[in-house]
């Protein structure tokens, strides 16, 4: 499973697909044609799709509240997204969910929670049962730095490594929790030095080096696989956009901050890589991203031509039968 | 007087009290710069500073468990959560420790903080972050627990709530936020646990609190014309309840509907009618209602999210079949 | 039949399921060796190994969660926390996570857990160790609640709660573990949500679950003598309530008295007499009671302690004195 | 406030009372006497004690479920204490509290938490008033080993850490959660690593040697007193009784290692210590042990002969006025 120039292009559409994507419910929710609030990952997609890229049948994730780029990087239906975005019937929740709450049991997104840290311990209790059914499989427990200050943290990482549990804590450290920069929620240079407290091995990527990112995490899952306990990665990356919706002042930031890393584009790295490497040519590249839009403006067709769910169904979930 | 927002009136309780009183402090989600995650501290760090404005990490439970020992230590801490939702992870603090220890010391340690928990759907949200769960809190003796229904209320609520000795639980209704009403200019409190009147009645009694109150209010006033007169009783303080003003009003009236959005199972409304049940029931003209939340998690559909909990249609059909009983 | 006690019938539903199939695990603190807190789980490990009866550390919050997760994946974990007042510390697993999975995932996925709660004062553990917290997870659409009364439920209950596909919350009253009872020798599972006439009569209605059934069976014999012929109901299941045989009752005696031991506001028994008090209102001869734990914390004083529950005269005496009426 | 003979000499008998109260209390549960449950900390009284030497006026303490040491150590009444024990109206809770809940704010000890973790939050806020107010005080945080599992441990110490408060974590690494060694809860050779996750500067004591506890605990408080930060120590030392009163059978560990543990008995140690360096003679720890002895039995007689708290006011202290 090494990174083959199809695998690439295969991300790359998938990175592409998000930021797409995301760019259109942006404009979607300015335009006031879809309810709720919603988190974008724009700047993010290599952190979110590329350890995805690394899984096999049967592999897990857990997302959480900006969950739309591991959607996309996992598999998932862009029709299936939309239409949960509509609250639509034909949505990934049956419009029960929304935005938050993604997720996709067979494409292997297990569930987004949007309480953060909220999927810790689903992602643990996912990787105990692979161990105990010794299944080759693994989880990947996608957080943010945020949520590396919850409570819920400590204690899933600590389970995890005591049980020897076959799960990958992949942090998106992306500079800050809404206004609360990472320097000032926690007295660390790294969050991966907090893995050290539970005796669990860890890394830091560049979270924005799709590339880097692929082969690091890949190398982490085998090890993970093949039975050697947990693993903790840090992925440095950087939210681009604002925190959510509502998040539009941006008081606690500053441009220069912003243009660095905008500079630092994770699509623009990646398309550079394969150009560079012969992997693709610009033709390819344009090719793909028209491509990408056109499957997205019908995926917003089938999702505003679904139906909304039956109120008769409104309470038919609350129990399992 | 004058006009103000719910969010306004609960930042200038925040403010002035915090000059009345240097003990207070607030903590919470991105309540500085930011504002507050549904704006409520706008400013406020620009005017005390950011060692009485304190942004806290993604922790709630010890900003819960913080603001109990600050208060045990003689600080009046205001916190916030940044969905009610989240109060799921400050429970142990809440519970066991805040509400016990005035207690457990025989009266010597009190425990003065303040909770604020923005409650209730219809923003969208899904079902992680439109909960209505102050019931819970009114099944904790030591606890106190406060719903605002207007800017008015709430303003003089916030206030009585930082001034008292105990652990308050103060609910805001997010769908309230952007609303208006007339404040007045000086100082005021509005005393606990003391329920208020705000439309008197004879034909039936509606019991209400936070955003159901104006639900309240305009089916009251819709149903006039028709001869339906009702009373709507804004509770103001869920727990410890104002029995005297509840059941004065219903041996007055014979009927009541009991409003609010949270679930209706295990919701105030049954502590209510139970306490109707036991100490009117010989006033009773007719069974009591309660029109509440479905008892299903919130969905994100905008129609499904909108039925599930009760709007004015359905309080004006309960209280016309009351009537016609 | 045999005789075992509560305990001993908690711990053969337990290893019978096991048995019965290998998806069902164990977790929690010093359920292993130690044999658990109450020795609920003794010798299990030694049944079944420790990849299937597995030491916690003390992170009840991530142990919930975990339970989630393995249940989503096709286990069916079954948990216990040491003292049902740590569930606090659950809350947010239990709450915002597997009450609602089912429901987001339009059914999709299915979240069979159960969490063992040991409930209740009376063993002189304070506070922070002694409470009935049952109604918050009543209010909770998503979770079930069961509560058995005697060995026999207890053994019956569990196993229906293991195979349940919903989260299942399952309390277990203190007191009652060294309490025996005959309990079938072959396979057998009472049906959740179902109540259960303990015993049959006609003057008054007494609803009750937990350890508190055996208070109100004693209640009933002792005034059987004096004519007052009490219907004992044993709830079983406080969530999703048996609506139909509360109603049937209720409409038969036109009086009910309501006993649990935990917090009178906010507990179940406010659920139920609303519930009454809306479906059942026309049939009533007499307010509806309560007879619940008093609105404090658990005292450590004995006397204090036993004072603050309903005890068998306490329940005697309001009986009596609805009969009156 | 260097380590005075007297200073020793107090240390010394608080550490003998503690242990002779506990043994005490053992007793009188084995004779039915008392209600409730109880958590001795037998073998663990110099952990207990000194760091509460190294206090002043003004500043605080929180304790456990384990706490009848931490209550002797910081001064508080054995009749007090006692009274408590028995439910009794001049209880330090008035009888409301009991074992688990020994609280005398005068004296220093804020508030005994049953609910492991417990007492994080509370010492964080109690830390914070003192910083906001600009005192000269601090807050020393008793935990155990199992207590560093919760996810509370977490959140405070990064909290603390981030807010440079004026608190002292003091871990009582006793060996041992109930029956999980702490080797099983956690995969870490020291807690004290743990500080590390939270930018925390921290120490490892032994935790059955009074004296070496004090000097380092001493530094260490004067440190945090005088504004550097909190910091994190882990006290090595052992529980030598059962874990509570049900605990009886300890399948658990072996008297091998208990045989161990025993021979490093605290209070043996300060003995030899005390003889060895001439700060008392052999008559004097003896006329220290029957003094305690009889100032115990004193306490117990005070203990019985206090009234129960009325009965009326059962609800009394449910809210402030
Ligand atoms: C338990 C909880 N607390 C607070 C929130 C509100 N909130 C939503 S996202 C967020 C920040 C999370 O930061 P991080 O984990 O870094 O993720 P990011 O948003 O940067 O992707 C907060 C505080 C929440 N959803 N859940
Ligand atoms: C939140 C919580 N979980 C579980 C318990 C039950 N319990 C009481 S003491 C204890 C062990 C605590 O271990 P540690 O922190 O090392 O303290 P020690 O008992 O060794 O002094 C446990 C699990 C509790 N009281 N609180
Ligand atoms: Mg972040
Ligand atoms: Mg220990």
């Amino acid at each position: 499973m090494s990174l083959t120039n199809e695998k690439i292009i295969k991300m790359y559409t998938r990175m592409v697909t998000a930021r797409l994507l995301e760019e259109m419910l942006n404009e979607m929710f300015n335009e006031g044609m879809l309810h709720g609030t919603t988190h974008l990952g724009i700047g993010q997609e290599a952190s979110g799709v590329a350890p995805c890229m690394t899984l096999m049948e049967g592999d897990k994730i857990t997302l959480t509240h900006r969950n739309h780029v591991g959607c996309v990087g996992i598999g998932m239906d862009v029709k299936k997204i939309l239409a949960e975005m509509f609250g639509k019937e034909t949505g990934v929740c049956g419009g029960y969910g929304g935005s938050m709450h993604m997720v996709d049991y067979e494409k292997g997104n297990m569930f987004a929670s949007g309480v953060v840290g909220g999927g810790l311990g689903i992602a643990v209790g996912a990787a105990l049962k692979m161990k105990y059914k010794g299944e080759a499989n693994i989880v990947i427990c996608f957080i943010g730095d945020g949520a590396t200050n919850e409570g819920m943290f400590h204690e899933a990482l600590n389970l995890a490594s005591i049980w020897k549990l076959p799960i990958v804590f992949f942090v998106e450290n992306n500079g800050y929790a809404v206004s609360m920069p990472t320097y000032r929620s926690m007295n660390l240079q790294n969050i991966e030095k907090r893995a050290e407290s539970y005796g669990m091995r860890s890394i830091i990527v560049d979270g924005n080096n799709a590339i880097d990112i692929y082969n690091m995490t890949f190398s982490a899952v085998q090890s993970v696989r093949e039975g050697f306990g947990p693993m903790f990665i840090e992925s440095k990356t950087y939210r681009i956009c604002g925190h959510s919706r509502s998040d539009t002042e941006q008081l606690y930031r500053n441009q220069k901050e912003m243009d660095y890393y905008l500079a630092k584009c994770p699509i623009k790295r990646l398309e550079e890589y394969m150009l560079k490497n012969n992997i693709a040519k610009s033709e390819m590249l344009k090719e793909i991203n028209t491509q990408v839009m056109d499957e997205l403006k019908q995926a917003v067709l089938y999702a505003q031509n679904s139906l909304e769910p039956s109120l008769e169904n409104i309470g038919k979930y609350v129990y399992a039968k | 007087m004058k006009e103000i927002t719910y969010r306004e009136a609960i930042n200038e309780a925040l403010a002035e009290e915090m000059t009345r009183d240097e003990n207070v402090i607030l903590m919470g989600e991105d309540i500085g710069l930011y504002g507050g995650n549904f704006q409520v501290t706008k400013d406020l760090i620009l005017k005390f500073g950011d060692n009485r404005v304190m942004d806290t990490p993604v922790s709630e439970a010890v900003t819960a468990g913080c603001a109990v020992g600050a208060a045990m230590s003689g600080l009046r801490p205001v916190i916030e959560a940044t969905f009610s939702d989240f109060v799921t992870l400050m429970m142990d603090n809440l519970v066991n420790q805040a509400a016990k220890i005035h207690y457990l010391s025989a009266g010597e340690i009190n425990v003065p903080m303040v909770l604020r928990l923005p409650v209730g759907c219809g923003t969208g949200a899904g079902a992680q972050h439109s909960q209505s769960l102050e019931a819970w809190m009114c099944h904790v003796p030591g606890l106190k627990v406060v719903f605002p229904s207007n800017p008015y209320e709430a303003k003089g609520l916030l206030k009585a709530a930082i001034r008292d000795d105990n652990p308050v639980i103060f609910c805001e209704h997010k769908l309230l936020y952007p609303t208006a009403g007339s404040v007045p200019e000086e100082d005021y409190t509005i005393p606990l646990s003391q329920a208020n009147i705000v439309k008197k009645g004879t034909s039936l009694t509606m019991i209400a609190y936070g955003y159901s109150v104006q639900k309240c209010l305009v089916a009251a006033m819709q149903l006039k014309p028709k001869g339906i007169d009702i009373e709507v009783i804004d509770l103001r303080t869920l727990h410890p309840l104002d029995e005297d003003t509840i059941l004065e009003s219903v041996k007055k009236t014979g009927r009541v509907i009991i409003v609010h959005e949270a679930v209706k199972t295990g919701g105030v409304g049954a502590e209510i009618s139970a306490l109707i049940a036991e100490k009117a029931f010989s006033y009773l003209k007719a069974p009591i209602l309660r029109i509440a939340g479905m008892d299903i998690p919130i969905p994100f559909n905008k129609t499904m999210e909108q039925a599930c909990v009760p709007q004015i249609l359905d309080i004006k059909k309960a209280a016309e079949r009351m009537m016609r009983r």
